[in-house]
Order: C-alpha cells, then sequence, then structure tokens
C-alpha cells in the first residue's frame, strides 16, 4: 500500500449557483448513481428486489419514484437510474455505475417551464410534466434527463464532459427568462 | 431566332413585339426514336446532345408538369468539378468543360459565374483529406489551391476565425467553381434542342412503360401512348416511381435536401464558400440574395419541403462560421428530392430491361452534371456504348462491389447501420 | 414532424434518427436476396414502413408507418418486439 | 400629416427619430411609416430594377416600397419595412438603394432603358467571352441590384429560440382571431393568440366601424383585456406566424420592444394540437399606368393611417376601387378634413353618395413623378384629368391563404369572389376562419371566428360555450375585382422588382406560359413581399395571355417563411462557440495548465502536445514526447475513447454478431482488439474488446465514432437480434482513461496502485480490477504505441488527479505527459490505423486485416465484404513508405505514381493517408494505400503532391516500421 491519494473533483461547470431573475440554479450531489437493465422477464422481479433493498421500485416510463434517500427514475427503454444509494445485489439485471458520468443540476423557481422551453423541445409545465415525472430528451443537441423532484424544482442531468456548455446554456435562457 | 446584343436593341427600340417562343410546344407525334421521361435539366441537356453530337432528333422530352420544374429549378446553382475518386473526377471534369462553353453552344446566358468555390477545414485531419482532393483535381487537369490561414482572411475576411465553435485554419479553392443562373439552364437546352427538331412535350405524365418480350416498345402517358425505340428515364428523385412501371427496382432512395435564400442585399460574399463541419455552404445570386443549404433532413420524403430542425441547424452553422449575416432575412425555403444512391454517387446505364437506359442517383449534386450528364447519356443512347466520362456510373457496382465511389465516407448502403 | 414514442409519447423529430427502410436481414453468403436488401429499394410515395431511432429519448428502434408524400405517420411501434 | 384628433397614438409620448439624415418626431403608437407620413415625407424608398422613386404603399408587412436601414456600424438591419416598424425614441432609418442620395439617384438611369430591360433581357445577351461576363458585366449586375446592405461586421446580436405548446393556437387577432381565442379561452382550452401586430384588433384598429355597440377598436381592446384575465390564454403580440410544419408544428417570430438584456426576438416554434387560421386578407393594387408613383396607396392602408394613426396621406385625394368601401374611403379622408376630388367607382351602379362620384369609370392614368393628379377614364370614352396628391387604390382583397398552402395544399379559386381561398383540409387541423377564408364583413368574421374555435373544441374533446357575437357591421360591400385598367403606359404588378404587365405578357409570348415559368422569368412574385400584393394580379394576367381562366392558370407554391425572419433569429445560439457542444476530459485543466493547444474531435477537445521552455515548433514537442515513450515513459489522456458496456445472457453471442472477429472465446480478463463492419461490408470501426466478467465485456470505440457505433449496436441488439438479451449502456464519461507507456510503464504504474502488478498475471491484453488511492480502478494492459504500456480507468471525478499525479511521477523519470501528435507519429511507426486509414471506405483485405473476418459464423458486414469487387487484387491496399531520394519529405494527401509516368488521374496508384516524421528512425514514414500494395513491397514509387509542391521518390514497404514483431509491447 502506497501513500498515493486521489483528490476528487467535481464535474466543471463554472461558479454555481446561479440566480436570474427568479430561478437558480445549482450544482447537485445525487450521491451514488448506477444504472439498472433488468434481463428478459426479470423486470417485475428486480422491482420487487429494489424496493425490499432500498424501498423504491422501478416506475414506469417518464415517471420517478424517491422514498427516504433513494430515488428511482425511469432512463429509458427498459432503463433505470437509481440515485442516493449503493446497489444492492440484483442478479436478474445489469448494473452498470453511472456516479461519475452524469452532471446534475437543480432548477429551482417558478418559472421553470420558461427557461425550460428555451432549451428542451418538451413541454414541462406542470400540466404536461408534474411532480416526479422524469422524461430523456436533448437540449441544444445534448442528451439529458430531465426530472421534476418538486412542484418548483427541475433536476437536469446531462455527460459529465458537457457540464460547462450546459451551465452557459441554462444559464443564458434564465436571463432571457428574466429579461423578457 | 438567335439572340444578342443587336437583337435586344432593335425590339427594345420596337416595343419588344418581335420576341416569340423559346422553344415549341408540340402534339406528341405516335412515334419516336428515342423518348426521354424527364424535361429536367438532365432530360433536356440529353436531348440538345442527341440532336447536336449525334444528329438524332426524332427525339421526344415528356414531361410531367412544366419543364425545369424539379430540382433545376430548386437548387443553389453551383458548379464545380471538385471530386477525387477515378470515376467522378473525369466526368465533372468533363461536365465542368461543357459549362464553360455552354453559352456559345446554346446562344443563351445562363449566367455561368465562375467566382470561386472554397472549402474551409478545421483540423490537420480534415485539411489532409482536403489536400487529397485537390491532389486529385490537379491529376485530372483541375484546378485547386491551398489556401493557408492568412491567405483565406484577405479573400474572406467576414469569416469568424477566431471565436467560433470549429476555428477555420484554411480552405481549398477552385477558381473555376462558381455559380449559374439555374432556371435558365433548362429553358436554354429545351430552346437548343426544340430548335434542331426535339419535341418537348410539356403537361404529359408517363403512366407505362410498354415492353414485347423483354424488350421496351413505348410508353403510355396521360395524353395517348407514344411508341418508341428507346426510352430514358431521367427523373431523379422520381426515378424510382418510372423504373417501377418497368418492373425494377433501383438502388435509389429519395429524400428532402432544403435550401434558402434571403432578401436582396448590396454585395458581400464574392465566392462559393462551404463549411463541412457545418454542413452549410452559401453564395451571394447576382440579384442579391444569399443562396444556402446544409445537409439533408435524413428521412425520404416526395413532399418537396422540410421541417425546422434542419432550417434551424444551416442557420445555426451560417451564424457560427459568418455571423455578419444575421441581419439578412430569409425570404423563402424549398425542398427538393434527392434521388439518394448507396454510395452518393449517380448512375447512367442501361436498365436491365433492352432499349431501357437510366441516367439517375445525382444525390444532390445533379446541378453542375447537367450538361456532362446529357451529353454522357446522348452518347449511350446514340451508341450503345458509355461515353470515357460516365463509364464508371454503373448500375452494377452495388452487386458487384467493383467501382464504388463512396465520395464522403459514410457507407454504400442506404442507412443500415 | 412529430412521431409518437410507444416508451415518450409524442416528441420532435430532431429528438429522432431515420434508419432505413424496415427490411429482414437476410442469412447466407452474398446474392440477389442480399443485394435488394442492402441496395435495392421500393423507394415509395405514399406509405412507407421505416426504422427510426428514438436516439435522444429513450434510445428505442421503432418502425414507423409513415407517408413519404404528406408526412402524415399511421404508427409507430416498437421495433423486434 | 398629423390630425388634431383620433387615432391610437398616445399624444402624450413625442418620440424623436431621425430618417435620411433629418430629425423628426412622432408619437408612441405609430409605424416609422405613419411617423414619416405624418411629417409630410412621401419618397422613402427606390425600386430594385430602374430605380423608380417610392413612397409607402401599404400599412403592413407586405409593404414592397418602403423598406429602409435601421440603425448604424455592426448592428445595422437592412431592408426593414417601414410599415411594421414600431416606432422608438432614437429610432434611425436610411434609405436604401439609392446613390448618390434618395432624390438623386444615378441609377435612374436604367428606367429610360427600360425598353431593352424587360423580362429575361439578360438571357439573350452578354453571350461573350467568359471574362467579359464575369469582369465587367456581372459586377455592374452585382452592383446596381440588392437592397439594403449589410454591416459585414459581428455585431452582439441578441436573439433566441423556444418552444411552445398549445391546445389552440389562433393566428390572427383581428375580428375572427380574437373571437376563437375568447371562445376557446372560455372554453378552458390552452390557447395562444399570435398577432403580427403590435397592437391586437386587426383591421378592427384601421376601421370606423362599431362593434357591440362601441368603437371597432374599443372591442378588441376589451377582447384583450377578456383574454389576459384568463390564465389558461398566452397573447403574443408583435409575433407573426411564419411557417407550418408537419404534425402541428408552426413557426412563429415574435419581436420584443427594446430594453436591456432582452433579445430583440425570440423564434417561436409552437406545437398545436388544433389552430384557427385568422389571418385576414390583403388588399391587392390596381394594375394601372405609372401606379407606382409616391402618393399611390392602397385604399385600405390610407383609412389604417387616417383613423389608427390620425395621419392624413394628403391633402387632396382621388379614390378608386369598386366596391362599397371607396365611398367608406372617402368618407374617412373627408371626415379628417382631406378634400376627396372624385371618387372612381368602376361599377356601373355605384353607391350613390354626395361625393364627385365617376361610376363606371377608372384611374387610367397616374400623373407627375410624385402624384399630382390622375387621368380618369369616363364610362363613354373620354378622359378627364383630375389634380390630386393622393391616390387611394383597390382593386380587391386577396384572402391571406399563405399557411394553408405550406404543406402543399393549393387554394381553391372561388369565382363568386374572385379570389382564392384555403382548400379545406390543406393543414391538419387548421381551420381557417374570417376574410383569410373568405368572408367579407366584420360580423361574418366574428361569427366564423367563433364556430372555427368551436369546431377545435369539439376535435379536442372540451365543450364551447358560445360566448354572444355582437353586433356589428354585416352589409356585404358588393365587391368587384379591378386587376388591369386598359390603356398605354408600364403598369406595375411587382412594384420592388419592377415587373409590369408587359413584362408578364412578353413572358406569355415567349412560352413561360405555366405560371412557375412566368415567375421565375420575370422574378414577378421574388421580391420581399413574395407575391402578397400582386400576385393575384399577376395570374389574371397570364391568364388573359394564355386565354385560360384564373383557375386554369394556377398558382405558384406558397413557401415559408410568410414574412421573412432574419437568420439570427432562426439560427440563434448557433454564433460563438454555441453552435455544437464542447467536451472536456477530466484532466482538462492540467492539459491547459501546461499550455497544450487543444484540437478537436468528436466534439472532444485534446491535447496536440505540451510545448516546453525552448521549444521553438511543434514538432520539437512532438519528437521529444515520442522518444520519452520510446526510451522512459509517458502519460496520455485517452478519455475521450468510447466506452460501451456490454452485459447480458447473451453478450458474447451478441459480440460475436457485431464484430467481425469472435469475442465469445475471449478469456475473462483479457482483451482482444476488434473490427466491427457496416452491413455493406467496409469497416465502421475499431477498437479493444474487454471482458470482465462471464456476461460482461467492455467495447472501445474511437473518439469520433462513438455516437455512431453505439447506435449501430443498438441497432444491432433491438432490431436485428432482438431474441437476444443483452444490455448497452455508454460509460465514456463515467471513466477517465489514461495510457501509460514506455519501457518504465510498469514502474511508474507501481508508483501509484495499492499493490504492484505481478507481472506473471499481468501479460499483455490482460485486464482487471486494480486500486489506486484507494480507488477501484480498471487496468487493461493494451499498447498504441508499440511499447510495453497500460491504460488505467478510474472514476471521472478522479481523473484530473490521477493524471495531474502520473505527469509528475514520469516526469520525475525523465518522461512526461505526451499529446495527440506524438500519439500519431508512435501508432505510424507500428503501421497502426486511425481514422484517417478506416476513412468509411476501406475493407478489412485493403487494410490486411482479413484474418479477423471469422469464417465461422455470421457478423453484420459478413455477405457484403464477401463480394468480388471487394476482394479483387488491384484494390489500393495498406503499405508503409518511405524516401528514398534526394527529397526527404512526405506529405498526407499526396497521390502515388511509378516514378516514370506523369502524375495524372490515370496513372494513380494509390494515396497517402498518413504521415509522420519519425525521431526514432531519423526520416519521415507514411502509411499509404497503394494498388497491389502488399505485392509491391521494395519497389520504388513517387508520391506528389500538387498542392504543396512535393515530389518525393519512396520505397513501398512493410506499414509496421519499428518493432515489426512487436516484442517490445509483450515483454
Amino acid at each position: 500500500m502506497t501513500d498515493f491519494r486521489l483528490a476528487s473533483v467535481p464535474p466543471a461547470t463554472g461558479p454555481l449557483p446561479v440566480t436570474r431573475g427568479a430561478m437558480t440554479l445549482s450544482l447537485a450531489d445525487p450521491g451514488p448513481l448506477w444504472s439498472v437493465a433488468p434481463h428478459r422477464g426479470e423486470a417485475a422481479a428486480v422491482s420487487r428486489a429494489l424496493q425490499e433493498a432500498i424501498g423504491v421500485s422501478l416506475p414506469g416510463p417518464g415517471r420517478r419514484h424517491a422514498a427516504g434517500g433513494a430515488s428511482v427514475q425511469w432512463f429509458g427503454r427498459n432503463l433505470w437510474l437509481v440515485a442516493g444509494v449503493a446497489p444492492p445485489d440484483l442478479p436478474g439485471a445489469a448494473v452498470t455505475d453511472q456516479g461519475d458520468g452524469w452532471v446534475t443540476f437543480d432548477l429551482a423557481g417558478p418559472e421553470g417551464a420558461d427557461v425550460m422551453a428555451r432549451l428542451i423541445p418538451v413541454d414541462t409545465r406542470p400540466a404536461a410534466m408534474p411532480d416526479q415525472a422524469a422524461i430523456r430528451t436533448e437540449l441544444h443537441g445534448m442528451m439529458v434527463a430531465v426530472a421534476r423532484t418538486a412542484p418548483d424544482t427541475l433536476r437536469i442531468m446531462g455527460f459529465r464532459s458537457m457540464a460547462s456548455t450546459l451551465t452557459r446554456t441554462i444559464t443564458e435562457a434564465m436571463e432571457r427568462v428574466a429579461a423578457i | 431566332m438567335r439572340f444578342g446584343a443587336l437583337r435586344i436593341l432593335k425590339e427594345g427600340l420596337t416595343g419588344n413585339r418581335g420576341w416569340g417562343p423559346h422553344w415549341r410546344d408540340p402534339e406528341p407525334k405516335p412515334a419516336y426514336d428515342i423518348v426521354i421521361i424527364g424535361g429536367g435539366g438532365h432530360g433536356l441537356a440529353t436531348a440538345f446532345y442527341l440532336a447536336r453530337e449525334h444528329g438524332l432528333t426524332n427525339v421526344a422530352v415528356l414531361e410531367k408538369g412544366y419543364i425545369g420544374g424539379g430540382n433545376v429549378g430548386r437548387n443553389t446553382t453551383i458548379v464545380r468539378a471538385n471530386y477525387f475518386l477515378p470515376g467522378n473526377s473525369e466526368f465533372y471534369s468533363h461536365s465542368l468543360k461543357l459549362w464553360e462553353r455552354m453559352e456559345s453552344d446554346l446562344n443563351y446566358n445562363v449566367m455561368h459565374s465562375q467566382r470561386g468555390i472554397i472549402n474551409l477545414f478545421h483540423s490537420d485531419g480534415q485539411r489532409d483529406a482536403i489536400v487529397r482532393r485537390g491532389n486529385a483535381m490537379i491529376n485530372q487537369g483541375d484546378d485547386a489551391i491551398l489556401l493557408d490561414r492568412e491567405a483565406l482572411r484577405k479573400k474572406l475576411p467576414y469569416l469568424n476565425f477566431d471565436s467560433g465553435r470549429f476555428p477555420i485554419h484554411g480552405g481549398l479553392y477552385h477558381p473555376r467553381g462558381g455559380t449559374a443562373r439555374h432556371d435558365a439552364v433548362a429553358w436554354g437546352f429545351a430552346r437548343g434542342a426544340s430548335d434542331r427538331g426535339v419535341d418537348i412535350i410539356q403537361n404529359c405524365e408517363v403512366t407505362g412503360i410498354d415492353t414485347e418480350a423483354g424488350r421496351v416498345t413505348g410508353v403510355q402517358t396521360t395524353r395517348g401512348a407514344i411508341r418508341a425505340r428507346k426510352v430514358a428515364i431521367v427523373t431523379a428523385g422520381r426515378s424510382g416511381q418510372v423504373a417501377s412501371l418497368a418492373g425494377l427496382r433501383l438502388p435509389i432512395e429519395s429524400h428532402v435536401l432544403q435550401a434558402f435564400v434571403t432578401e436582396g442585399l448590396k454585395p458581400v460574399i464574392d465566392n462559393v464558400v462551404t463549411f463541412g463541419m457545418g454542413h452549410f455552404y452559401i453564395s451571394q445570386s447576382d440579384k442579391g440574395g444569399l443562396v444556402f443549404g446544409g445537409d439533408l433532413d435524413f428521412y425520404p420524403s416526395y413532399a418537396q419541403r422540410g421541417n425546422l430542425p434542419t432550417v434551424e441547424h444551416v442557420m445555426e452553422a451560417g451564424m457560427t462560421l459568418m455571423p455578419m449575416i444575421g441581419r439578412a432575412r430569409v425570404l423563402r425555403s424549398w425542398g427538393g428530392i434527392m434521388d439518394m444512391t448507396p454510395d452518393g454517387s449517380p448512375i447512367i446505364d442501361k436498365a436491365p430491361v433492352e432499349g431501357l437506359y437510366l441516367d439517375c442517383g445525382w444525390c444532390y449534386g445533379g446541378f453542375k452534371a447537367v450538361p456532362g450528364s446529357g451529353f454522357a447519356l446522348a452518347h449511350l443512347l446514340a451508341t450503345d456504348r458509355p461515353h470515357d466520362s460516365a463509364a464508371g456510373f454503373r448500375l452494377d457496382r452495388f452487386e458487384t462491389g467493383r467501382g464504388l465511389m463512396d465520395e464522403e465516407g459514410k457507407g454504400a448502403q442506404h442507412n443500415l447501420h | 414532424m412529430r412521431l409518437t414514442c410507444p416508451h415518450c409519447g409524442e416528441r420532435d423529430l430532431r429528438e429522432f434518427t431515420y434508419g432505413g427502410a424496415a427490411l429482414t436481414r437476410p442469412e447466407g453468403d452474398w446474392s440477389p436476396i442480399w443485394d435488394e436488401y442492402v441496395h435495392l429499394r421500393e423507394n415509395p410515395a405514399g406509405r412507407s414502413r421505416e426504422f427510426w431511432q428514438h436516439g435522444a429519448g429513450c434510445s428505442a428502434w421503432l418502425v414507423v408507418e409513415r407517408d413519404t408524400v404528406t408526412h402524415d405517420i399511421h404508427a409507430v411501434t416498437e421495433a423486434g418486439a | 400629416m398629423r390630425l388634431g384628433q383620433g387615432g391610437l397614438v398616445d399624444r402624450d409620448r413625442h418620440l424623436g427619430f431621425r430618417f435620411d439624415g433629418h430629425a423628426y418626431e412622432g408619437l408612441e403608437g405609430d409605424t416609422l411609416a405613419s411617423a414619416l407620413l405624418a411629417n409630410g415625407i412621401r419618397l422613402v424608398g427606390r425600386s430594385f430594377k430602374y430605380h423608380r422613386p417610392r413612397g409607402i404603399l401599404t400599412a403592413g408587412s407586405e409593404e414592397p416600397n418602403a423598406l429602409v436601414t435601421l440603425g448604424r456600424g455592426a448592428a445595422q438591419e437592412p431592408n426593414a419595412r417601414a410599415t411594421t416598424v414600431e416606432l422608438r425614441q432614437g429610432l434611425e432609418a436610411r434609405p436604401q438603394n439609392a446613390w448618390p442620395s434618395l432624390g438623386v439617384d444615378a441609377l435612374a438611369v436604367n428606367d429610360l432603358l427600360s425598353p431593352f430591360l424587360s423580362a429575361g433581357f439578360y438571357y439573350k445577351t452578354f453571350m461573350g467571352p467568359h471574362r467579359i461576363w464575369e469582369r465587367v458585366f456581372e459586377p455592374a449586375i452585382r452592383r446596381a441590384a440588392g437592397l439594403g446592405r449589410l454591416s459585414q461586421e459581428v455585431a452582439d446580436l441578441q436573439f433566441e429560440k423556444a418552444f411552445a405548446f398549445c391546445d389552440l393556437l389562433v393566428i390572427g387577432a383581428g375580428p375572427a382571431g380574437l373571437m376563437a381565442a375568447l371562445t376557446a379561452g372560455e372554453a378552458g382550452a390552452d390557447v395562444i393568440l399570435a398577432d403580427e401586430d403590435f397592437l391586437p384588433g386587426g383591421r378592427l384598429n384601421a376601421e370606423r366601424e362599431e362593434v357591440g355597440g362601441r368603437s371597432g377598436a374599443g372591442w378588441a381592446a376589451e377582447a384583450v383585456t377578456r383574454l389576459e384575465a384568463m390564465p389558461n390564454v398566452r397573447i403574443m403580440s408583435r409575433t407573426a406566424v411564419t411557417g407550418v410544419y408537419d404534425q402541428g408544428t408552426y413557426g412563429a417570430l415574435q419581436k420584443h420592444p427594446a430594453a436591456a438584456g432582452r433579445p430583440e426576438e425570440t423564434f417561436w416554434r409552437i406545437v398545436a394540437r388544433r389552430a384557427v387560421l385568422a389571418a385576414g386578407a390583403i388588399e391587392r393594387p390596381v394594375a394601372l399606368a405609372n401606379n407606382d408613383r409616391p402618393g399611390v396607396m392602397l385604399a385600405g392602408a390610407v383609412r389604417s393611417y387616417l383613423n389608427r394613426y390620425a395621419v392624413a396621406p394628403g391633402r387632396r385625394a382621388v379614390v378608386f376601387g369598386a366596391s362599397d368601401e371607396a365611398r367608406r374611403t372617402a368618407a374617412d379622408l373627408r371626415r379628417a378634413g382631406v378634400h376627396v376630388a372624385a371618387l372612381v367607382d368602376a361599377r356601373e351602379r355605384a353607391e350613390t353618395s354626395d361625393f364627385a362620384t365617376y361610376a363606371g369609370a377608372t384611374v387610367e392614368r397616374v400623373l407627375g413623378r410624385e402624384v399630382e393628379g390622375v387621368a380618369i377614364r369616363l364610362g363613354n370614352g373620354r378622359e378627364e384629368r383630375v389634380q390630386a396628391d393622393l391616390l387611394a387604390m383597390s382593386g380587391g382583397w386577396n384572402p391571406n391563404v399563405h399557411l394553408s398552402c405550406h404543406l402543399n395544399g393549393r387554394p381553391v379559386w372561388d369565382e363568386s369572389l374572385s379570389a382564392f381561398l384555403p382548400a379545406p383540409g390543406a393543414v391538419p387541423g387548421l381551420i381557417p376562419a374570417g376574410s383569410c377564408n373568405g368572408a367579407v364583413t366584420t360580423a361574418a368574421c366574428l361569427a366564423a371566428g367563433r364556430e372555427a374555435a368551436a369546431r377545435a373544441l369539439e376535435d379536442l374533446g372540451l365543450k364551447a360555450t358560445a360566448p354572444d357575437l355582437p353586433e356589428a357591421e354585416d352589409r356585404d360591400p358588393q365587391a368587384r375585382p379591378i386587376w388591369v385598367v386598359p390603356g398605354k403606359g408600364r403598369k406595375w404588378v411587382d412594384f420592388q422588382n419592377d415587373v409590369t404587365t408587359k413584362d408578364i405578357e412578353l413572358a406569355a409570348r415567349e412560352n413561360f406560359r405555366s405560371v412557375e415559368h412566368m415567375k421565375r422569368y420575370t422574378t414577378q412574385g421574388m421580391a420581399t413581399d413574395q407575391g402578397k400584393t400582386g400576385g393575384v394580379t399577376a395570374l389574371s394576367i397570364l391568364a388573359d395571355a394564355t386565354g385560360r381562366s384564373i383557375p386554369e392558370t394556377g398558382t405558384t407554391t406558397y413557401r415559408p417563411p410568410y414574412a421573412p425572419i432574419q437568420i439570427a433569429a432562426l439560427g440563434a445560439g448557433g454564433e460563438g462557440r454555441g453552435f455544437a457542444a464542447e467536451r472536456f476530459t477530466a484532466a482538462h485543466p492540467v492539459h491547459l495548465a501546461m499550455g497544450a493547444p487543444m484540437v478537436e474531435a468528436g466534439l472532444w477537445f485534446r491535447p496536440s502536445y505540451y510545448p516546453r521552455t525552448g521549444e521553438k515548433t511543434w514538432r520539437q514537442a512532438c519528437d521529444r514526447e515520442a522518444l520519452m515513450v520510446r526510451e522512459t515513459v509517458g502519460v496520455c489522456d485517452v478519455s475521450t475513447l468510447g466506452k460501451i458496456d456490454v452485459q447480458g445472457p447473451d453478450a458474447a453471442a451478441f459480440l460475436d454478431f457485431v464484430y467481425s472477429n469472435t469475442m465469445s472465446t475471449l478469456k475473462q480478463g483479457k482483451v482482444r482488439y476488434g473490427l466491427m463492419l457496416r452491413e455493406d461490408g467496409h469497416i465502421m470501426d475499431d477498437g479493444t474488446c474487454a471482458r470482465i466478467g462471464p456476461d460482461h465485456y467492455l467495447v472501445s470505440t474511437t473518439t469520433a465514432a462513438a455516437g455512431e457505433v453505439m447506435r449501430h449496436m443498438e441497432f444491432a441488439a433491438q432490431v436485428l437480434r432482438p431474441e437476444l438479451d443483452v444490455h448497452l449502456v455508454s460509460v465514456t464519461e463515467q471513466w477517465a482513461q489514461t495510457a501509460i507507456a514506455g519501457p518504465e510503464s510498469r514502474d511508474l504504474l507501481n508508483e501509484v496502485l495499492d499493490s504492484p502488478l505481478d507481472p506473471g498475471t499481468w501479460p499483455f491484453m490482460a485486464c482487471g480490477a486494480v486500486t489506486v488511492g484507494g480507488v477501484p480502478a480498471r487496468l487493461f494492459r493494451i499498447s498504441f504505441s508499440g511499447e510495453h504500456a497500460y491504460e488505467i480507468a478510474v472514476p471521472a471525478r478522479y481523473g484530473e488527479s490521477l493524471f495531474r499525479q502520473l505527469v509528475a511521477r514520469a516526469e520525475a523519470r525523465g518522461g512526461g505527459a505526451y499529446g495527440m501528435e506524438a500519439l500519431n507519429v508512435l501508432r505510424i511507426e507500428k503501421g497502426l490505423l486511425t481514422h484517417a486509414e478506416l476513412d468509411g471506405r476501406t475493407t478489412a483485405f485493403d487494410l490486411n486485416l482479413s484474418g479477423m473476418m471469422s469464417k465461422k459464423k455470421d457478423f453484420v458486414g459478413r455477405a457484403a465484404a464477401g463480394r468480388a469487387g471487394l476482394l479483387a487484387d488491384d484494390r489500393p491496399r495498406l503499405v508503409g513508405i518511405r524516401p528514398v531520394g534526394a527529397v526527404r519529405q512526405l506529405t498526407a494527401g499526396a497521390f502515388l505514381f511509378d516514378p516514370e509516368t506523369e502524375s495524372t488521374r490515370e496513372n494513380a496508384q494509390g494515396t497517402v493517408s498518413s504521415v509522420a516524421f519519425s525521431p526514432t528512425l531519423g526520416h519521415f514514414i507514411g502509411l499509404a494505400l497503394l494498388k497491389e500494395g502488399p505485392e509491391r513491397h521494395g519497389e520504388t514509387v513517387r508520391m506528389v503532391d500538387h498542392l504543396r509542391r512535393v515530389s518525393t521518390l519512396c520505397e513501398v514497404c512493410d506499414p509496421a516500421f519499428f518493432d515489426p514483431a512487436g516484442g517490445r509491447a509483450r515483454d
């Protein structure tokens, strides 16, 4: 054992949080992140196992379940993203560590839908995207996941390498909403 | 009637009463030696060269709508010979030479303007690929010059050299490349063919291709049956539809390509500039409109119109490359039906049915090919041998894998990723 | 254009990628059937069956029944399902 | 001249502005056009071809004449319509397309030459030698043409784009649109009401007409107030719906009043489940001699200026039309104190009135350079001249069908209205209503708006409460169209492009009889108004000239945008670095700190080299870095390579299908080099595949192809082999990966690993889990340099720290970081491939990799790769080349020839794909694709690079220049 140590560095977003008008963008720390892809015919069993182990089951498409410190969000075709807790043993699924692949932002405030209207081609007004809805889409050509984690909070996840472009782009949209 | 400055003077002084039809509108005859399906640039040029080069005038061009209404009337007017694969190189080189004498050949000013084309590059890897292209052009006897960043700055000072997403390292300059007035090319070839005796028949849609014992005998049209010894399908994006009348399936998928023009502006862009990273190219018409376009919409379509994602992508590329055009207003957008082949190169060949000929697969590059394609197809129709310049445009190259011409390296297949 | 993804609902064209005519891959060595699969196309002016991927969404590959003249969408189903 | 009272302008808010260098004042609520008219300005522009002096013709976005340049400097805006520019304090406008001045324009000489400049004249001349056309005539034509001027500078333009969604989009806020919005809003629908104007109300603001017992403008204002109170209704003023796209997608351009930090415009993509088209109608001029003179104005525009802006566009007016609206115009003029010198009504049975009425007569000619009077042709054939400075004319109204035609629908001719109407169902979900659909009274528009909304609500499954219709004007004005007034002289149809009736007749004579031919030949309808004013008139002239009816003649195609859009709006976000995302690896700050120039690959930024003090060229740094790897140890950030996690019971079977070689036989803890083909048999990508568990593999891809490979594998998994149970997840972003290469790589690695490597269990191509600083990591013993080498992957958060420390420790050993340039040198020395060789056109056969094509299984591309043409001996195939003559330089992109032949296409034998100066070997080396290459080792060829003027004799050799046996990587 050497005395070698590695320092942990967050994704390079530039200075956050930023507030523009009524909206604030901040960097969120979702804790451990891992994806779950159940094997053929195993989705129900995996869901039960998760419920047992971490207290949340697999939600349907476009939804998110959260309880305690853990959340599970639908992440695509036969794919879910679990956040906040370490993965239990899930023999019926492919589990992949995603804890360092994503940059996670929280966009908080009453004009979230107006900001998102400048960023993604999906209606995020509460009627179309209620609390605990979770979608995959693109933001200026970047693949993202967006979830409403609280009535006034949208959680935006993008590729870690694109953190600075995402920060700049979202901040610009916030500035425009504030100015109009 | 011969056109010229004196004629304009005389007519101007006498109230412009002496001008007559640029081409005749005859009734279809019951039979022709050769029937060309499609009165676009390629079909009309074929008719012209059949008459002029081979003395064959018992020829009809059948057009479903009005002549020049397809891609020759809805492109971005670029004329160039900057290909690098054998098969393409010699063809486009020959075509450009025909362009250079087109106005005297036709006695029609198609406003061919050799204002030069510049392809930009943004990395060493792109530079090497572009150098290979330039060297191929010179091997072929055409012109190419490598411009470094400073030389490019002098020529195109308005580009965003430094702060854009893809900094510009240099460009390949093709001085003999340029533009032409697209509609006039169709009209000029129509007039030249018509004057030599070819019948150009508009509003005449081909509804069937007649065969007997595996041989073409004529066509059925909305204006009656027409017999013919040879029939050529020259219908660009509609090639698959027309070929199906003869029971054929072609290696073609029809896609939409959009293009755009702005309101008229005083001269500002003197060359044709292409920005490969952003799939963007632009020139300025003599009327002052900026004419520009980008990539396909990437779905099959016969609608001659596209959707917003591509529109926006093209405009964004324009903004990153030359932000000074931000204030120009887009006046009109339109779409053409592109006959995309698997390898992006065309087909001029005999069809598997005797007496049936194909000229198709021009993808999004058919305008500059108009004279070369007409010349080569006329040669094939007249002699039953491919012209040297187009010997590579074989239909069977996909089946055999021999002589594929995939200039872009995207894959000799239709999106089967 | 908007396509209705079986997972994500109706979404903008920009989230999708066209992936070619919906054909069945042949087996065996190169033959005219392979040539048809890789190269020859019905290329219909009208109703067409195509593969698309919801690449910026759920990543599912879809079979889209679409009209190439009107751009009407008749059906979207998951490919391979 | 401003009227003493009335209008919808704020008389307390005076706004100073400048036009053509002079200072003027207008009022809040003015457009630039109304303010100019209020100041008595009549001459505002010059036409395109003949440079004829022009005034203001319309009061809307269809204005063909009054185009001006706004502002100065980098951000100046050419071609703004004075009729839609909202006046603001400090606005500066300049005339354009006139030299030396608006009043005296040298190119007005073109007008005298017009007999020689008829339609299409340029196709018939200038056919002499090419150079004369290009050097003399074309530049002259280009200079004369065009309208305004771009600044040619980079301006900080603020524009944006956004998406909106609604149940119902109402296009236009005139009587029909307001009524539709009220109906749908009250039913609870999610409504967007978009209107081009800055003041909703449409013609209600321009007419003196009562609606619901109050002024029309007052009713409109009250309707807007009601709508504003509904939370389910969004009113978008200053918003022109510009385009209709598939499945209910609409483009719309919203202008914003200027304010700090605020964008000028937002381009909206509105997704609407249903839409009501209430776009109104556009009045058309009458083709009569000299109808383009300043002082000729559309009658509806005259009423707009009088009633909305309280401006009199003249002192003494002649009104010409063929509808009861003519009397309305005359009455509005008189009420404003303008003398109505004549009311000319082409109908035999004109309305009786106390105006000097000429029934069954026409205005045949305008007199004067600016309107000084008109010549009236009476029913009995006599001519009468009347003095006037304003001609208010109307040929009738064209329903604004534009948007209904964007999906290729053709409008339908209505004989009773003499107008084209939207074809039913032309746009799925779009319901036309009001005057764009042929309604001719305000009452009919209100009713149509309510009905259209009710239909939309029914489709949406909502119940309409059907608000009451206010009482409104319901008298049909008994309009009759006037297209062309017979008589001598030039009659303008397309004002801006200077197309006259004669040009259209000439086109027909020259066989440009199709409406599309006529348009393209004469340029009719191609000006900035896209034929909105003159299009149908031109059709009527062509119909007459060709002996057909108007519907037989047909229309040209209506294309988006409805109103022109600045590229800065449609392309918002593309400026500067915004065009595409920038991707940075975890170690990016280290590369920057070390001064590395960064180059772009697949959106990623990668270090090209790390300059050190004293190094003057990139080559010096590159040589040093490459030698360092060969002699001690180098460290390279390879995080950008694509990484795909493949798991599942059928992972091995799946990989056997997508790779040309076999991965199912790969042992756990081992890595294998793999090739993926496209189905057409050509190579798509190469990379390594590591088996990290029984059902768990890690696939690596090249940087630029990562997305394409992922899509390809998803296609293979979901479409081609859906029976396989396999999961694909990109983990490119999860892992920061560093290559450690060179004789001392193991020693360096052992400095940082928690437990040193056992050489016995870590042979070449081994992989496995390790820990570094307590962090779980993945280690691969693979080499892209030919040296003993590793790649270590740690979770991205640790990537920067690991890379920084590895570089420091490597430097302590005499090694250091190496960048892409050195990486490229090292791989070329080994004859390894990158995208320069894997350019999408090459096969495994071409690259001497036929051995990687398994014969025992099916895989993507297997069948097509077996085509005879792809296995032909004369295909260019991979070789190495090295200089053997006096010239020692090699260049990529050059061609290869036999030394004795000329460098022409026919003689070309191959191309050079990659070159490098090898510091190890002391000379240039290159990789090339040469016909029959592998059989030609030892031959001499000539490399020719015409562009860079290099010609080098080369020997053909094995592409592995260095350590061909590969011992250094294995030992």
